[in-house]
């Protein structure tokens, strides 16, 4: 059977998941274990096939038309190696996913609002990149919106759950459509939406502009680009956890696989200057995005911001293969390009891992408020582990995963000076330091998330009595984590797998890393960089356990516990510990006056009175304020203006006809 | 063989570092003392506290968690492990392709990621104060060692250290406007990221101003030991850092037989010695300043970094 | 007319008019419903008998093509499931008192002649004809809006009643310059109004009487359409009536309107020499989306908002066969059938919600996909669905008639773009309130049947993904037909 | 021969227009339900004469129903009806009289702008009776839309379809002609009816808007 048949037939028994789900959703338990059960193995099987093909890779692709979709054309649906990386990155996710919400669906108050749509979510991803047409493609992509959309909406009832999935919708549709204009201006008058003949069609230069900021608006809306981002803070969090990981780890994932489809796939070569749009707008989203997540004290959303950050960076990575394309230089672009793919793949793993690890801390205590959280590690051994790795491995730190890709798009960063064009020269620099920054502040971010939620004394009772959750979620979480550390020491194999893909959209790949002395990587040449994560691990370890023995040996190892001492001031209450605004106050001193117009408020009481003094902080999202209000603002007024037609005498409505008729007897007197 | 020898060279550097490390620390102190008239420690000073503390039972708070306690000896192994890679009496040394500038700085990342986290873990009002502060300061230190890196690799067109220092050794760089740029960035990022004076006093317990040392207030006994030596290390580190980046000259070339080894180590030792005094020098002459004006002094490091590439841009064109 | 028996053509007209009778003398309205349901029956399969049968040689008042087939059989169809739909809905409107057995019978009888004229309008193949029978399902459908008696129903009935009629002067004077046009080519007399006659010479008509008739019918038949700014009697006739009828008036009766409208585009496009009408099409249409979308902001009754978004829905289509050519004609066709089931499907959801809630006002429905969860996920669905998202029907017209015209005025696309968003905004707005968040309101179960809203949706569902090749072969062959 | 008949149906025609324009002219409702009559008659004189030149007998028929109906009995329904509904007896405008006659004026303008493009091929006849007859109906709709009275939109009205059957009537041969204006007279009678029924006093609108917004759901 062809590889891309078995990926649909998976996509098929997950569509009959959902209707099932729609049958038995009631039944709690029993639904619970069989949905997600089965979800999970489609999606297993699936990403084994995708994976084998990959690795295979057996080049060219496997193609299916079925008889559906749009009449004249069908649906075709094609598995190449661009397919199958992201087919594997979503169903790894899926089936990760799904082996958590066998643990986690249990809490699930409302399962017949999450049930049917979760596996309908999965099947809509696959299958947006699966698909070969233009119409089949919308038409997926818009299916899988709506599922995620379904699933946002699943805890309706609580406060800001609706407005989060009208404003979801709403820029969901936006971006639909931004993507629609773009497919009709390449499929052409005579509509020829099929991804072959497009693909096959010339497009000058101005026509790929167009077309490529028509998909910064429409993926870049769906991956969270600012200023299009604002939808994502708010849907993100408000659907269930493990949707949560699928929404941020996955679905941006597969926006992004629309826009490499399109911009390096059916485009062709673009100009240069295209590629400075992405790289800026890419920059901007990395800082702005770790920096909004800095000032968050929800967790979930403070992930979801982060994840916004790591799409920037994705970003500025495909920025500079497109820079590089364009100006012909195969390896380098091939090097920015594995890099973006390289974190497109530990993104998912990393994301998806903490939002686990979030929805942990969400069903043992009930919170997503930092500052209700705290002393989890003693509570909940396992999940502070798998999230630390998580945390470290997002904050690009060696040994792990995070830290090589952002590595290889420093390498990439520092191919630069080659480029022709002096606006590239001078601003990819910049863009690096943007890196560099953003790195250094997610670093920042996520000790912020660890310290206040897993170490420290609980700040409530809830936090108090913690537990650990149930082994499915341990389990789910405990893969990726292993996931995050295979990955960061033995990049090599991974880099190598990716390489037919960058041979497929760039024709050029990187030289084999996996038979390098010691595993090690050497993405241009080894006299220019390279880094070997195995052996760094190694050291550390080594090195650590040696000193650890010595002196356990050696020297003492005895242990007195006592009383926290910090200058001999014990201050009582866990409240007066560090928060997660206190946290970031320098950050927010720093950054925050500028970007979020932000101003903290001291109330002091006076002298002798016993009044608490309070610190009220005000930030801004300016992005909010400065570009979305008013449009809202705007559509409101001319509705209020034009809503004065609805209550028109009848002999208002009659003027209004004759005046009509006047004016075309008028034109036709007048023209014809 | 050749791997064994290899091996061995490259012990050899990690056993120096290790050995170095406190004595570049005491003599620092040592040079201070002279400058303010006093008699001050010797300068071996820093070796007897280390043995001191490593002999003292450790004293932990009640709800220190595991990550505590781990924390000691994982930053310790970073800041060794980057110390080791950096090329100090020779260049090319086997491991030396393991990292590159890069890794290096990340490794430094790692470290501080832990210890930011460890001054989290007992929930005093002071380790929240230090690790607020340590992760600002790296926020703005990283992007400016980004662009030194990045210059640098410029010029010498890698970001291997054994290969620039070669290139910068082997002279045929006349002396470049921008290199003095990005070495005057390094130098202070160096003392940003070792919590020197002017951006922290690794001398006082005064709760304001200090970063570092509230970060590690907790810490007693071995735990503490191993954080002031993972600190030794850091500074000598960054020394060796900057003389291998910008004062190569004298640096042993791979494989160029145990003599000139033994050159190198004696340059090498003399420059760090020269670097120490420097560094005494200059912060007897300065004062602390403000945690809130941090910031423009690393800005300073980072608009150094950014003029360095762009001027080299320039030269290059020209 | 002869007529022989059997004749599908005769069914469609005759069975109507028969039931109609029947329907006036009858007491008793649980047979007269089911009465009404089987007199729809027979009609649907005699109109489906006119699908498969080979049709009969236009005649001087008769005509059946390729065109005016998809309208008839969507007719009778939706016809056929609307009364499904009344006949459980209206026994309880006589529960609650709003309705007498009496005004049933009329009801039912009106509803039938209302048919008859429709499928009139659709056959006829003189233009006078035509125009006499879209006025009798109009003036029907007035009477049926007045209905209730009540105050705000018989102000809309008047409103309705009063720019009908001036519409229908309109469309009158149009069709006399038409025949003004066609007489010194065709001929006197009957000739000169037969459709099929006057479409073969039309080439030679004198172009600035077709002009002027043609500004005439636009407006005439535009306001039955409810182009803004001749709209002013749909929405509250949207809102006042019974829903069957409003689900009626929104599915059929503009589609009626559209029909005629079409009918003249094609003679118009057939005259060298005359102006486009495609341009003035183009305008209203956007027009007519741009206005509709806003004004779906305020509304505050929630059959009210419907009704702006058929406006809506009439803009876009009318759109669509301004700009022509195959895609836009095929996405047009499509449109318009979509939009007929889907928004007579949501007509039926909301009629049943404000049975169970009492009322139409939206801020008081709340929470519906927990109290009636069929009710509330079928509403969602159908919103979903006129709001143009996939896998329903309404996406695959609008991704068509997108995608063609960025391709060839792209400024015209973009405007169309706005419109559908800002619609958008609207829609999904008053549905997240409406179907979701804390329930409010009764939560009986609802009286009448969800079988023909589910019906209708899943049509569209099964439209949106698959569309059967001799449907496709059809529509595109009218829609080269439409030039 | 021909030459007169011509004539004869265009000065009718005109006097049509002519009539329309005092129609706007006039200020109360008296009058102007005699003027209407007067607009009646003429056309049922144009029409008979149509009939006879184009000796179509069916037209007197049409003729007829102007004279009887439109002529004598609605004008003196509408005289009891204002009498019974109290109507106060002046019309009150929308628009002054001065601005609605020139309004009328260009319209006029218009529609002969329009009719004079028409090709002369189609006989010089038809072509003057459409240009008047658009003017008709254009005037009467002015009519509608500038006053405020019920009465006199009905009014109006009715001078807009006395334009559609003189067109009707114009246009040679033209079938079901006997019939449309059958059609009308009924839907005519409709009106008058409902304005009785409904007891609308001053505008078709008279039930309040503001007090129907609930039932509208439109209440702010």
């Amino acid at each position: 059977m062809a590889a891309v048949a078995v990926q649909l037939w998976c996509v098929a028994a997950l569509l009959g998941t959902a209707v099932v789900a729609v049958a038995l959703s009631r039944s709690r338990q029993l639904a619970t274990t069989l949905i997600y059960g089965a979800t999970m193995l489609a999606c297993a099987v699936a990403m084994i096939g995708a994976g084998r093909w990959l690795l295979d890779h057996p080049g060219g692709a496997s193609e299916l038309t079925l008889p559906i979709g749009l009449p004249w054309l069908g649906a075709h649906f094609r598995l190449d190696a661009l397919a199958a990386f992201f087919l594997v990155v979503v169903n790894l996710g899926g089936a990760a996913a799904s082996l958590y919400g066998v643990g986690y669906g249990r809490h699930e108050h409302a399962p017949h609002r999450v049930l049917p749509f979760f596996p309908a979510f999965l099947a809509g991803m696959n299958l947006v990149v699966l698909a070969d047409d233009a119409f089949s493609y919308l038409l997926c992509w818009e299916f899988m919106s709506l599922a995620s959309w379904a699933l946002v909406m699943a805890h309706h009832r609580e406060s800001g759950n609706t407005r989060a999935g009208y404003v979801y919708l709403v820029m969901a549709s936006f971006g639909t459509l931004a993507l629609l204009l773009a497919f009709g201006f390449l499929a052409g008058p005579a509509g020829d939406y099929g991804f072959a003949a497009i693909r096959a069609a010339a497009h000058s230069p101005s026509a790929a502009t167009l077309v490529l900021i028509l998909m910064l608006l429409g993926a870049g809306s769906k991956a969270g680009l600012v200023p299009l981002h604002v939808w994502l803070p708010l849907a993100h969090p408000a659907a269930p956890s493990h949707v949560s990981a699928l929404m941020s780890g996955v679905m941006t994932k597969v926006a992004i696989y629309g826009f490499i489809r399109v911009v390096f796939d059916l485009l062709g070569p673009p100009d240069w200057s295209s590629s400075g749009i992405v790289l800026v707008l890419g920059g901007a989203t990395a800082v702005m995005g770790i920096l909004y997540a800095l000032m968050e004290k929800d967790l979930k959303r403070l992930l979801a911001y982060s994840t916004i950050e790591n799409v920037g960076i994705i970003f500025v990575s495909l920025g500079l293969a497109l820079a590089f394309q364009a100006n012909g230089q195969a390896l380098p672009a091939s090097l920015a390009f594995t890099a973006a793919l390289f974190h497109v793949l530990n993104h998912s793993f990393f994301k998806t891992l903490l939002f686990f690890g979030a929805g942990a801390v969400l069903t043992a205590t009930g919170e997503r408020d930092m500052d209700k959280l705290g002393g989890l590690i003693h509570r909940m051994p396992v999940t502070s582990v798998v999230f630390l790795v998580g945390c470290v491995a997002i904050s690009a730190l060696p040994p792990f995963n995070g830290f090589v890709s952002e590595w290889l798009i420093f390498q990439a960063v520092l191919q630069s000076p080659s480029l022709p064009q002096w606006g590239l020269k001078i601003m990819v620099p910049a863009i690096g330091a943007l890196l560099a920054l953003a790195a250094a502040l997610a670093a920042a971010c996520f000790v912020k998330a660890y310290g206040i939620s897993f170490l420290s004394r609980p700040r409530s009772a809830a936090a108090e009595t913690a537990h650990e959750v149930d082994g499915f979620s341990l389990a789910a979480m405990a893969i990726l984590a292993a996931l995050c550390l295979l990955a960061g020491v033995l990049p090599g194999v991974v880099i190598d797998a990716l390489s037919p893909i960058a041979v497929e959209i760039l024709g050029h790949r990187l030289a084999p890393q996996s038979g390098l002395a010691w595993l090690s990587i050497v993405p241009i040449a080894e006299s220019k960089g390279s880094y070997n994560g195995l052996l760094v691990l190694v050291f550390i370890a080594v090195s650590a356990s040696l000193l650890f023995g010595a002196i356990y040996a050696y020297a003492s190892h005895a242990v007195r516990r006592v009383p926290a001492w910090g200058c001999g001031f014990t201050d009582p209450a866990p409240a007066a510990q560090y928060s997660a605004a206190g946290f970031a106050q320098p950050i927010r001193r720093v950054f925050g006056t500028l970007l979020f117009h932000a101003s903290d408020h001291v109330t002091m009481p006076a002298p002798g009175d016993i009044a608490p003094a309070r610190l009220r902080i005000e930030l801004h999202d300016l992005v909010w304020e400065r570009v979305y209000a008013p449009l809202v603002g705007a559509v409101g007024y001319t509705a209020n203006r034009l809503d004065r037609l609805q209550l028109l005498t009848i002999r208002g409505y009659l003027s209004l006809v004759f005046a009509t008729l006047v004016t075309l007897l008028l034109v036709l007197a007048i023209w014809s | 063989m050749v791997v064994i020898s290899d091996i061995l060279v490259q012990g050899i550097q990690m056993l120096l570092v290790f050995l170095l490390a406190p004595l570049l620390t005491g003599f620092v102190r040592k040079v201070k003392a002279r400058l303010l008239r006093r008699r001050g420690p010797s300068v071996l000073q820093p070796y007897r506290d280390l043995l001191r503390l490593l002999r003292k039972e450790v004293v932990l708070a009640d709800n220190a968690s595991w990550l505590f306690r781990a924390t000691p000896y994982v930053t310790f192994a970073a800041i060794w492990v980057a110390a080791a890679l950096v090329p100090t009496f020779a260049t090319g040394l086997l491991f030396n392709w393991t990292a590159d500038l890069i890794v290096i700085v990340a490794l430094l990342g790692t470290a501080r990621f832990f210890l930011a986290l460890a001054g989290m873990d007992v929930g005093t009002a002071f380790g929240g104060i230090g690790s607020s502060r340590e992760v600002m300061i790296a926020a703005l230190a990283e992007p400016a060692m980004l662009l030194i890196v990045f210059c640098v690799a410029l010029v010498a067109g890698s970001t291997q250290l054994s290969t620039v220092a070669n290139f910068i050794a082997s002279s045929q760089t006349g002396l470049r406007v921008s290199l003095g740029m990005a070495m005057i960035a390094l130098v202070i990022v160096a003392l940003a990221e070792n919590a020197r004076i002017p951006v922290d006093n690794p001398a006082t317990h005064l709760e304001l101003t200090m970063v570092h040392e509230a970060m590690i207030l907790e810490y007693s006994g071995r735990h503490l030991a191993m954080i002031e030596f993972g600190a030794f290390l850091k500074l000598l580190l960054y020394v060796s850092l900057i003389v291998c980046l910008f004062f190569p000259w004298g640096i042993a070339i791979f494989g160029a037989g145990p003599l000139s080894y033994v050159v190198g180590a004696g340059v090498y030792v003399l420059k760090v010695g020269f670097a120490g005094f420097l560094l005494a020098l200059f912060e007897t002459a300065t004062a602390k300043m403000r945690v809130f004006r941090v910031p423009q002094f690393l800005g300073a490091a980072l608009m150094l970094g950014l003029l360095g590439t762009l001027l080299l841009f320039v030269s290059k064109s020209l | 007319m002869m007529l022989p028996a059997f004749n599908p053509v005769a069914g469609v007209l005759l069975i109507p008019i028969a039931a109609a009778a029947l329907l006036a003398l009858l007491p008793g309205y649980r047979l007269t419903a089911r009465l009404n349901v089987f007199a729809s029956l027979l009609t649907f399969l005699s109109a489906g008998a006119l699908l498969l049968l080979p049709r009969p040689a236009p005649g001087a008042y008769v005509l059946v093509d390729d065109l005016n087939i998809v309208f008839i059989v969507l007719n009778s169809f939706v016809g056929l499931t609307t009364s499904i739909f009344s006949a459980s809905y209206i026994a309880h409107e006589l529960d609650t008192g709003r309705l007498t057995p009496a005004y049933l019978r009329f009801y039912h009888a009106m509803y039938q002649i209302m048919m008859f004229g429709m499928n009139l309008a659709f056959m006829s193949n003189n233009i006078g004809l035509m125009w006499v029978a879209v006025e009798l399902a109009t003036l029907t459908t007035v009477l049926m809006v007045g209905i209730y008696r009540t105050e705000a129903a018989l102000e809309a009935a008047w409103k309705y009643f009063i720019l009908g009629s001036v519409g229908i002067a309109f469309a009158l004077f149009g069709t006399i310059l038409v025949y003004m046009a066609a007489r010194p080519v065709v001929g006197e007399g009957q000739d000169a109004m037969i459709w099929t006659l006057l479409i073969q010479k039309a080439q030679n008509f004198d172009p600035a009487l077709l002009n002027v008739a043609f500004v005439f019918l636009f407006l005439g038949y535009g306001t039955k359409v409810g182009l803004a700014p001749l709209h002013a009697w749909l929405p509250d006739a949207h809102a006042e009536g019974p829903t069957p009828i409003s689900a009626v008036l929104s599915g059929l009766l503009l589609n009626v309107a559209l029909y005629a409208l079409l009918r003249f585009k094609m003679l118009m496009a057939a005259n060298p020499e005359a102006i486009a009408p495609g341009t003035l099409m183009v305008i209203m249409g956007l027009a007519s989306l741009l206005f509709a979308a806003f004004m779906l902001y305020r509304r505050r009754d929630i059959k009210r908002l419907f009704a702006y978004s058929s406006i809506e829905h009439m803009g876009i289509i009318v759109f669509a066969f301004g700009m022509g050519g195959p895609l836009a004609n095929f996405a047009g066709l499509l449109h318009m059938v979509m939009h007929s089931l889907t928004k007579s499907a949501i007509f039926y959801a909301v009629g049943n919600i404000s049975q169970i809630k009492g009322t139409q006002s939206i801020a008081k429905i709340r929470g519906l996909t927990e109290t009636h969860p069929a009710l509330g996920w079928g509403l969602v669905i159908g919103v979903v669905a006129i709001a143009g998202l996939p896998p329903l029907g309404i996406f695959m017209s609008e991704f068509l008639l997108v995608s063609s015209t960025f391709a060839r005025q792209p400024w015209l696309a973009l405007i169309l773009v706005f419109g559908l968003l800002v619609a958008f905004g609207a829609l999904t707005l008053r549905l997240t309130g409406v179907a979701f968040g804390e329930p409010r309101g009764s939560r009986a179960p609802a009286e009448a049947s969800y079988v023909p809203m589910f019906a209708h949706l899943t049509l569209v569902l099964i439209a949106g993904v698959y569309l059967p090749a001799p449907v496709v072969v059809w529509f595109q062959h009218v829609a080269k037909l439409l030039g | 021969m021909h030459s007169l008949s011509f004539d004869i149906s265009h000065s009718l025609a005109g006097g049509l227009v002519l009539i329309s324009f005092m129609m706007l002219y006039q200020d109360r409702l008296y009058s102007l339900l005699n003027v209407f009559a007067l607009h009646a008659l003429t056309l049922a004189l144009s029409v008979a004469w149509q009939a006879y030149i184009q000796n179509a007998p069916h037209l007197y028929v049409t003729a007829a129903i102007a004279l009887v109906f439109k002529a004598i009995i609605i004008p003196v329904a509408l005289h009891r009806i204002i009498k019974q509904l109290g109507i106060h007896r002046d019309i009150e405008t929308a628009v002054g009289i001065g601005p609605t006659m020139l309004a009328g004026m260009g319209l006029v303008a218009l529609s002969l702008a329009l009719m004079l493009r028409v090709t002369a091929e189609a006989d010089a006849l038809a072509r003057e009776d459409l240009a008047f007859a658009l003017s008709v109906v254009l005037l009467g709709l002015l009519v509608m839309v500038t006053r405020r009275n019920a009465v006199s939109q009905v009014v109006g009205f009715m001078a807009l379809e006395n334009g559609l059957v003189l067109a009707a009537t114009g246009a040679k041969g033209m079938p079901l002609v006997v019939e449309i204006s059958v059609a009308f007279s009924i839907l005519i009678a409709f009106i008058v009816i409902g304005i009785f029924l409904f007891r609308i006093r001053e505008r078709f609108d008279s039930v309040d808007v503001g007090a129907l917004d609930d039932s509208r759901g439109e209440r702010r």
